[in-house]
């Protein structure tokens, strides 16, 4: 249940954004889960309802998760490849450090076209907030 | 937008005083001290984290002689106490193996570190920096307000070229100096002082070069009894 | 696409040895080893180009006492000629302030400085590395084919421990380790040879703890009395 | 003249380009020149000509530039600003600086915001080939 912290920084920052923008309401918030951080959406869900209880401008919103594929690209060699192409050949304790620092991918995946473990994160990292709908 | 910058601030709000021990340079004994002086205020029953975030070459846990121990995963991760430190590293997830990445990923691995564990009521974090000034110096003093710098330099000519440039880009980026500490000292030579003082910032005192600190490492109750513990107990009251 | 990133091969195809003095850790003595290696291979007339990727703490200049020099331009940019090593440093572009830049910059300064530095016939290339196994080291190795590490470590348990993450980087990577030089070492111990050789890595030999080295920074002719020029004219019959 | 040495860079990969897909003629090369570089467009094609002279398949290649604004944003306060208005207060040697390694602008530049130094070349940094066209 470390979800309960990012779903905290996503709580904290649409009130934040509603503050700002001058919201009294906020109707919906498009939330990406990046595939390599490996969150569990209804975990994270159940966090974001717990957090939100005693906050009246949540009262009426829809939270709404989009799923992302992690996308690799190396700096090397310029092959890209998909997380989920090498997922069954991790281990528990490894897909676990993924999952709390998604840059430990760096550690147990290397590039499929030439080896280097010198890669970028291309896309599908982890938690990001896609956009925030409210009323004035 | 990133749902992890805004909550960081929140996960600090309780601790009193962010101490980044720093100098630019490597080998000047930045660790050293970071260990040690958290080690000393938990004696002086402080309540302290140690927070490493020298992800290429973690140290602390090796000059603590910390192994065997994992934060608890509840609403985020709880930091193990040891010694009476809460203490946090890139070791618990990268465990012995080399991290090969860039500054990009350095300063997101610090950014989901710090947004996620949960340090609770602290009088002192103390955080373990790296050489240079680059991604983690840079996040530190965008994401940790009220972050106080403690500068280590060493009697050398070349180390202090090089700490001197982590002091000018403090100073213009108005970030705290608590002042700097001169490690490793062998001689009574009052040059390295007058230069620091010449920068306008507080030289704090010096550490002697202790030749069995090597032999200390690892061994908390040995370290304990050390020259090096002694001095940092003498500074310990500059830190204010 | 990057016009730049194909050049580099060809600004280096006349260089026959690249040598990349690194270790991961900082102050263990990469730069003293780098400039005088430089020294001394071009005291033996082989012409030498040393090239300082030290960004956040550049030291060559500092160690060989070099001052008031400036590259030619001439298309592209010649490094000047100085005790007749060809010397590139980005202190001629950012003098004497702090570099106060991320992981992603250094890797576009260090691909534009390679793109356009003409080092033409050269017998050894000595890079001096920072400390860490990011951005520098990883573009070294994508850019800089045939470059060979020379390794750097101390006596200390704590150095050694990230010294050995990045000799497993680069040997996971297939870079060759020209093999570890044991520097600062004060007694006789074969610890560090030990652990070395365990590693299946070459143990070239050491440099001893030199008292009055930093006395010697900044000035080549005692620099080339002193007992750290003599251990590493010692190691160059090792370096084939 | 350290133009030179770049437009080398953009002549030796578009030759390369050439050979991955077999094209016997060069007819575009569009370049675009990040004003923060401030290179020189005539040096630069000067230089490109000179370069070619002995290389058949450039015979009729256009060089076609295209100046792209150097754009700014603090990493501190997400300010965002161009290179341009803040030209007038460089000097010379700081310009130099800056054409031969743009990241030295960071020397010599703060954000107009909050005055930090942390801040990322957004756009608009060098040399850099958008595209290269021919026949087979
Ligand atoms: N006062 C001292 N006396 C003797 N050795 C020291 C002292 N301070 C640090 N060292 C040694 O210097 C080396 C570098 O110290 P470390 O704390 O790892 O530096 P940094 O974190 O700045 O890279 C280690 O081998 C350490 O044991
Ligand atoms: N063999 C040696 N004897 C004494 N001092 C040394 C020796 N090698 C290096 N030093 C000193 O150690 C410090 C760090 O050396 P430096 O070459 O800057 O290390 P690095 O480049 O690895 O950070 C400097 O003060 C230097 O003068
Ligand atoms: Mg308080
Ligand atoms: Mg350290
Ligand atoms: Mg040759
Ligand atoms: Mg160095
Ligand atoms: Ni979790
Ligand atoms: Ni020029
Ligand atoms: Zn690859
Ligand atoms: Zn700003």
């Amino acid at each position: 249940m470390h979800e309960w912290a990012l779903a905290e920084g996503v709580i904290d920052t649409t009130v934040k954004v509603s503050r700002e923008k001058k919201l009294k309401e906020i109707s919906r918030v498009v939330i990406t889960l990046g595939e390599l951080q490996q969150i569990d959406e209804e975990i994270f869900k159940f966090a974001l309802r717990e957090i939100i209880k005693p906050t009246s401008i949540f009262k009426k919103t829809e939270f709404k998760f989009e799923k992302e594929k992690a996308v690799l690209r190396c700096k090397v060699c310029t092959t890209e490849w998909e997380f989920g192409d090498m997922l069954c050949g991790l281990d528990d304790v490894e897909v676990e450090s993924i999952h709390f620092i998604p840059e430990m991918s760096h550690i147990y995946m290397k590039c499929p076209g030439c080896g280097s473990r010198d890669f970028e994160i291309v896309k599908g990292r982890g938690v990001w907030i896609a956009s925030i709908e409210g009323m004035e | 937008m990133d749902p992890r910058l805004n909550i960081i601030a929140h996960r600090l709000e309780n601790v009193d005083r962010l101490i980044a021990v720093s100098g630019g340079k490597g080998g000047i004994g930045k660790s050293s001290v970071a260990s040690t002086l958290a080690l000393c205020l938990s004696k002086k029953n402080y309540r302290v984290g140690l927070l490493d975030l020298d992800f290429y070459g973690p140290s602390c846990h090796l000059i603590l002689g910390i192994k065997g121990v994992y934060p608890e995963e509840e609403r985020g991760i709880l930091p193990p106490q040891v010694y009476g430190i809460k203490f946090m590293s890139i070791v618990y997830y990268a465990k012995e193996n080399p991290l090969t990445v860039r500054g990009i990923d350095i300063s997101n691995s610090i950014i989901e570190l710090l947004a996620i564990t949960r340090w609770e009521e602290l009088d002192f974090l103390i955080i373990d920096m790296p050489p240079g000034i680059g991604d983690t110096t840079l996040d530190v003093i965008r994401l940790l307000k009220g972050v106080e710098f403690l500068v280590i330099t060493t009697p050398s000519k070349v180390v202090l070229e090089t700490v001197k440039k982590t002091l000018e880009m403090l100073k213009e980026a108005h970030v705290p100096i608590l002042g700097v500490i001169e490690n490793m000292k062998l001689n009574n030579s009052s040059w390295t002082r007058q230069e620091i003082e010449t920068f306008d910032v507080k030289y704090l005192g010096e550490i002697g070069f202790d030749r069995s600190f090597e032999d200390f490492v690892g061994d908390r109750n040995k370290l304990l009894k050390s020259s090096f513990v002694e001095d940092i107990n003498k500074l310990i009251p500059n830190l204010d």
